[in-house]
């Protein structure tokens, strides 16, 4: 195994890890983009989506079926935790984040904060065993019978990554198109760049508010069934470090610009598995190092990397 | 107000004082999730009340706000009194007591943030770190030199504020959010460099560090059968005090003034021929170092650190306390100091439940009251400016 | 003049409720036979990650407790009073001297955190509470002071590291190790007496790399590794991260046998790999207690007490440290200093085999047992198919160059 | 006879472009000592903006200006405020959850002696200061509306839309500045508000006679009353200069505001 192909090992896992990380900044951004709030919540949503799936899998008892029933159980578990999470995301939005967010700009910050623990610790109480880690069944193993993996010069590219990569992509895209073409996606953005004047416009905040937030639930819960899937084994604590990874990705991007957040996404995994790798005992302070990228973006480039840096109106 | 009504005055103070801390004993002492509930529904009622009987709710108040001063003077001498009528009602005592201290501890932080976060509008996410500093500092100084508390103390807090000269720079370019970011990515540095420099002991922390000395007098030593802790309640109480002058002091001032619209409109403060940025600078700077004094106390007191006690839970718990006491309030902050660090001790005794019911408790404070507890007031600066205004000028 | 006196008679009710709770506080209490009640306290986490481990423990002295009270043949019936430190050391500081502060509290058995355990020394030295610790390993916590009043049942790092080595290159004949550890005290620990241990053997380790609690990808550490070739992948840390990496060496190919300490036996380790569980091998010390008298009795004890949960692997642990001292106080009656220096005396026979107090209070009978993970079970190596030759360890096929075929059959 | 008067500011081609377009071209005014300068112009001519280059909130892309004889362009609004210049905007930004007197006595800043350390240790010294500062507050409210002076300790968010355009020019005049800049106070208020509007600018004018005053508005009635010179904008350029009747008459400003075929016809 060649340094080389070290290198390109450690750029796929970057990748693998930036796209997880790209979906939770997406939500931190459109929610600050429409309700000027960091929602720190976020990172539980993700975690959330997680449970959420894996309650699914066993409801449906996927893990038996075959074949194209198999197939069709796994998008449905996808497509249903997304709702479901998406609808508690509104919930929550409803209940708590518009409430305070009326009110200073921090204090919402604790406030979801607050709630973050509370859903944290509710799955803790709550689900059968919560504190303990819990296995995630390797679904997409069953669809590559045989062979797992193609590897190249001693690079693993297991399918099922590739899966999961490809799905992100896609989402991505979609999300993209969505903003840029529907007449929702649309109003969303003119909402994120000057609340007022969409308002003026006659645009039904509330109904954007919500929509924002089902949009940005739904893919943080895809975010957390992506982890479960990478990872295999997921636990109630996982969205506090998720969370607050999301949040530095959605700056570095640029808060309220979506691709921003994408952007921001992969470099924050980039420079976090790239630092691991090259630097000696990096792994240790790989977290340090991507945060301290974090601080040497804010400074320099204070409205992060696609942030539009308006005239302040005076 | 006439003259005549001032005794009548004095007895409500040191009356509605004396059952409060009362009702505070007997909530520290009983050792049951009842006192809580009981606890809560007392407030609750107290403020249904209060709606209902405005008037008299008023009568009852409007001393507090003509004696300020005194009643001030009464609440300090029951605290003092604490450490003495507490054994004789309390069996664990000196847990309480070790309670209260860091309450008092966490309060200091917590001003000192206060004036960062409420009075200036910059997030610090880094609370937890300074603290950090202060501790290790102190800690440092006082096994490495074999320095006293007596000038330990003072420079940790130097070393805490120098340390927030290191931002200067984000603090120049970033605000808002942007700002809260950089702080907390500072923190996690700071919490990990520790971590791994094992001249400052790394992990293992620094064990074994001398307890506060003065002249002499070893605060280890019981105070007749009071517990060692007395002393250090003391000590605390002191240094709590000062630090309270001081910010009340700063409240009503220029800086006070200038601070707060800083933080409501940096714009127009820059308008006004404030330099905001410099502004910015000193008041983190003068916050930092009441958080680096408050770690020196706790490093001397605990006798042990490791960077586990400065992690980011422990800066969330700060800005918690600030926010929800209310922006810019010193009282509302001590309120919340003891709010969140003193219940939740009651709480144990539903261990499993504890961090839940503290979450939903924050979120449900901040729903009903979305400026924190106490809001800020208006600035009287002084009471001599106040009757001055009153008198409508000239 | 009429609106204080209103408020008075209102400040007058609430004393009034407040009171009534207070009676109602001491009235709830059980009242006792002639038979004094001693108090002794359990300290570990009951909350947050490692609650599992600190609920076995608990769960574990509190039976030993019922059987002492249940024997029928003791001069006191005690009352287990616990505490919850969160794993969190200034929690800890504060929850040892709420115990310490309770004159009713005459010893403790005291935390499953190594950090929580040393910060909180101190203040039973202070407070003079005899405590024994049951699950945190770190050699300083008794090795680092000369407090008669902190002792230790468990084995510490030293031990465990040493006895790992041995297993590892003298008995099954590996030589090339990769170590993780997890940059806490914990994990740093391990790495130090691993490496002395390996030292003595003239091994050096091909990589050593440190990961943070709550870090949740190791690829990268991983990949690195797996260019190393290495035949044994060493993990210092605790079951969380512990079964991250297991799971993504395999997705990664990492040919290695994974070898953890006693941070990894958990019952946790094997449900959440499930089969990727198989062929690990970690360490405990302290006999497999199915091998000691009294060992299955508890197991059954256990078992028929009701617990929810499991005992964990420092159950055994809480459980002889609950004997102890309550033996202690058997002899020299609930004074703390008598107590202390009885316990510091100990040398008897439990569950976990022999337990002998140095000068240090540690327990020096240098008792570590290996396990190897087994259908979803901690299987002692001794017992498990893989010693008897039926199924074959996944280093030894890889050190040969062969695929190894996991035996996995479920629990 | 305007060139006997001397000149306090005056401007070298100001430009100012926001990405592509211009908000001011070759913009070259001056400012006489003791004037009442006034700017007039539609939406969007470049008024606003020319104050915020010249109080330091935007930087001029192009040209320069400068105040008793010294350049202050590229300088921070804070420096240009404490040379003498202070400013009310177009949408008030007073601080509404602070009290009145806090929002009239920042205006005082740039005179403040008193820092941290009187603040805590020297607490006369300071009160001294801030009981003058307040006196002179209170006498400025006296002379707008003697009602706010009760209201001193009231959130400022609390009063009406002229009370808060009253203190916002209590602020800009009480640290006595050389030069005033008032951006359309007249901006969201009916008409009998315009007029005692209008009034308390007369005030303004006869408290400090030696202070200028330029003042922004798109509303002629309040211009002709109180300004004795006019300037005005269109397209972010100056289209003429002069006294109200000329200004006033000037085709192309009735162009701006009226449109062509008005002009012609």
């Amino acid at each position: 195994m060649t340094s080389a192909s070290i290198f390109l090992q450690i750029i796929f896992n970057g990748i693998m890890l930036g796209i997880q990380y790209s979906l939770i900044a997406v939500g931190f951004s459109l929610f600050f983009g429409v309700l000027d709030v960091i929602n720190f919540a976020h990172g539980d949503i993700f975690m959330l989506g997680a449970f959420v799936s894996l309650i699914l899998i066993n409801v449906t008892g996927m893990l038996t079926a075959s074949g194209a029933v198999y197939i069709f159980l796994l998008i449905l578990v996808i497509i249903l935790s997304m709702i479901i999470v998406g609808g508690l995301g509104v919930f929550f939005e409803r209940i708590v984040v518009k409430p305070v967010s009326k009110g200073p700009t921090l204090m919402s910050l604790v406030a979801t904060l607050g709630l973050g623990i509370a859903i944290r610790e509710a799955v803790r109480l709550f689900y059968p065993r919560g504190s303990e880690t819990k296995r995630f069944p390797e679904l997409l193993v069953k669809l590559f019978p045989g062979k797992e993996a193609i590897e190249f010069k001693g690079v693993i590219l297991r399918y099922d990554n590739l899966l999961i990569l490809a799905v992100g992509v896609i989402v991505v895209i979609l999300l993209a198109i969505y903003i840029n073409k529907t007449k929702m996606g649309l109003t969303i953005r003119a909402v994120a760049q000057d609340a007022e004047a969409a308002s003026m416009m006659g645009v039904n905040k509330n109904l954007i508010i919500d929509v924002t937030f089902f949009i940005g639930s739904a893919l943080a819960a895809l975010a957390g069934f992506m982890n479960g899937l990478y990872y295999n084994s997921i636990i109630f604590d996982m969205g506090a470090m998720a969370g607050i990874v999301g949040f530095s990705a959605a700056v570095i991007g640029g808060l309220g610009n979506i691709y921003g957040a994408i952007v921001g996404g992969f470099l924050f995994a980039m420079v976090e598995s790239l630092s691991a790798a090259l630097i000696p005992k990096g792994s240790e302070y790989m977290t340090v190092i991507a945060f301290a990228v974090v601080i040497l973006f804010l400074v320099f480039r204070p409205s992060g990397i696609l942030g539009e840096r308006a005239y302040e109106r005076v | 107000m006439k003259k005549e009504n001032r005794f009548l005055d004095y007895i409500k103070i040191i009356l509605v004082e004396v059952v409060a801390f009362f009702l505070f004993l007997f909530f520290l002492k009983v050792e049951s999730i009842w006192t809580v509930i009981v606890a809560i529904l007392l407030v609750a009622l107290i403020y249904f009340l209060s709606k209902i009987y405005k008037e008299k709710f008023q009568a009852l108040l409007e001393p507090f706000s003509r004696y300020q001063n005194f009643a001030i003077g009464v609440l300090f001498i029951l605290l003092v009194l604490y450490p003495i009528i507490s054994p004789l009602m309390i069996v664990h005592s000196t847990y309480w007591t070790l309670i209260l201290i860091q309450t008092g501890i966490y309060i200091m932080i917590a001003l000192g943030l206060n004036f960062q976060l409420g009075s200036t509008g910059m997030m610090n996410l880094a609370t937890a770190a300074f603290y950090g500093i202060g501790a290790y500092t102190a800690g440092l100084l006082a096994l490495k030199l074999g320095w006293p508390a007596l000038i330990t103390i003072p420079l940790a807090g130097l070393a805490a504020a120098f340390a927030g000269l290191l931002l200067v720079i984000p603090i120049y370019k970033t605000k808002g959010h942007y700002l809260a970011l950089v702080t907390l990515a500072f923190g996690f540095m700071l919490v990990l460099a520790a971590d791994n420099i094992e001249v400052i002991g790394g992990p293992q922390g620094l064990k074994n560090i001398p307890p506060v000395n003065i002249f002499g007098y070893s605060f280890l030593n019981n105070i007749g059968n009071l517990h060692f802790y007395t002393n250090y309640y003391y000590l605390v109480l002191a240094l709590l005090g000062i630090t309270i002058l001081v910010f009340a002091r700063l409240f009503n001032s220029w800086v006070g003034l200038t601070s707060a619209y800083i933080r409501d409109d940096e714009l127009a403060a820059k308008g006004c021929g404030i330099n905001t940025n410099f502004r910015k600078l000193i008041v983190f700077v003068v916050g930092n170092f009441f958080m680096g004094v408050a770690g020196a106390l706790y490093a001397h007191m605990i006798g042990f650190i490791s960077p586990p006690n400065f992690q980011f839970a422990q800066s969330l718990l700060i800005v918690a306390i600030v926010i929800i006491g209310g922006m810019d309030n010193i009282l509302g902050v001590i309120v919340a100091a003891i709010l969140l660090v003193v219940f939740p001790e009651k709480l144990r005794v539903i261990t499993e439940y504890r961090i839940f019911l503290y979450g939903i408790l924050l979120v449900v404070t901040l729903i009903l009251r979305p400026r924190g507890i106490l809001p800020f007031g208006p600035r009287k600066y002084d009471s001599s400016i106040l009757k001055f205004a009153r008198k409508g000028g000239s | 003049m009429r609106g204080s006196l209103k408020v008075v008679s209102l400040v007058i009710i609430i004393l009034l409720v407040f009171s009534l709770l207070l009676v109602s506080n001491y009235g709830c209490k059980p009242k006792e036979e002639e038979k004094k009640v001693v108090k002794i306290g359990f300290i570990g986490p009951l909350t947050g990650k490692y609650s599992k481990m600190g609920i076995g423990g608990l769960n574990s002295f509190k039976l030993a407790v019922m059987q002492q009270n249940n024997s029928g043949k003791n001069k006191y019936t005690y009352e287990v009073v616990s505490f919850d430190d969160e794993c969190v050391p200034q929690k800890g500081v504060e929850v040892a001297t709420k115990a310490c502060s309770d004159p009713e509290i005459i010893a403790a058995a005291t935390h499953y955190c190594s950090m929580v355990a040393i910060s909180c020394v101190d203040v039973y030295h202070k407070f003079g509470l005899p405590a024994i610790v049951w699950g945190a390993v770190l050699p300083d916590i008794t090795y680092g002071n000369d407090y008669i009043e902190v002792s230790r049942v468990n084995g510490t790092q030293v031990e465990q590291n040493e006895f790992n080595a041995h297993f590892m290159v003298d008995e099954l004949g590996f030589k090339k190790f990769c170590i993780i550890h997890d940059t806490t005290d914990y994990g740093r620990g391990h790495l130090k007496y691993f490496l002395k241990a390996l030292e003595k053997r003239g091994i050096e380790p091909l990589s050593i790399d440190g990961v943070t609690i709550g870090q949740k990808d190791f690829t990268t550490i991983l990949t690195k590794i797996k260019a190393l070739k290495p035949e044994v992948v060493y993990f210092g840390g605790l079951t969380a991260e512990g079964s991250l990496i297991k799971s993504q060496m395999d997705k990664l190919g990492v040919k290695a046998q994974f070898l953890g300490t006693s941070g990894i036996k958990s019952d946790d380790f094997n449900t959440s790999l499930g089969e990727h569980a198989e062929g690990t091998i970690c360490m405990l010390d302290g006999a497999p207690i199915e091998k000691m008298p009294g060992g299955l009795e508890f197991k059954k004890a256990y078992e028929e007490a009701g617990f929810d949960e499991p005992y964990e692997a420092y159950g055994p642990f809480a459980y002889c440290a609950a004997n102890i001292i309550i033996k202690a106080i058997e002899k020299v009656g609930p004074d703390r200093a008598k107590v202390a220096e009885e316990i510091n005396k100990t040398d008897t026979e439990d569950i976990i085999g022999r337990i002998h107090f140095n000068e240090y209070g540690q327990n020096d009978v240098p008792l570590v047992t290996a396990y190897v993970s087994q259908d979803g079970q901690w299987v002692p190596w001794d017992d498990s198919l893989y010693a008897k030759g039926e199924r074959e360890l996944p280093g030894f096929a890889y050190r040969e160059g062969r695929e190894w075929v996991n035996p996995y059959q479920g629990p | 006879m305007a060139e006997e008067k001397k000149t306090i500011f005056y401007t070298e081609d100001i430009e100012m472009r926001f990405g592509g377009l211009y908000a001011l071209k070759n913009i070259n005014i001056k400012i006489y000592e003791n004037e009442i300068l006034g700017m007039i112009g539609p939406n969007g001519s470049g008024k606003t903006t020319f104050f915020n280059v010249i109080t330091g909130f935007y930087k001029p892309t192009k040209g320069r200006f400068y105040f008793m004889g010294e350049d202050l362009t590229g300088k921070e609004p804070y420096d240009i405020t404490r040379k003498g210049i202070s400013r009310t905007y177009q949408t008030s930004r007073l601080c509404l959850d602070l009290t009145i007197l806090d929002n009239i006595l920042i205006g005082t800043y740039p005179v403040q002696k008193s820092g941290y350390i009187d603040a805590i240790f020297n607490r006369k010294k300071l009160i001294k200061e801030i009981k003058k500062h307040t006196e002179r507050a209170v006498h400025l409210l006296n002379i707008f509306n003697p009602n706010l002076i009760e209201k001193l300790f009231v959130p400022v968010g609390s009063l009406p839309h002229i009370d808060r355009r009253r203190v916002e020019i209590c602020r800009a005049m009480i640290a006595e500045p050389k030069l005033i800049l008032l951006d359309e106070p007249s901006a969201g208020m009916n008409a009998d508000e315009t007029q005692e509007l209008m009034d308390d600018i007369e005030k303004v004018r006869k408290e400090m006679e030696n202070a200028t005053i330029m003042i922004i508005e798109h509303d002629m009635k309040v211009i002709s009353s109180v300004s004795e010179r006019v300037i005005a904008l269109n397209f972010g350029q100056v289209i003429a200069e002069g006294t109200y009747e000329e200004v006033s008459h000037d085709k192309e400003v009735i162009e701006a505001y009226l449109g062509k075929e008005v002009a012609n016809g």
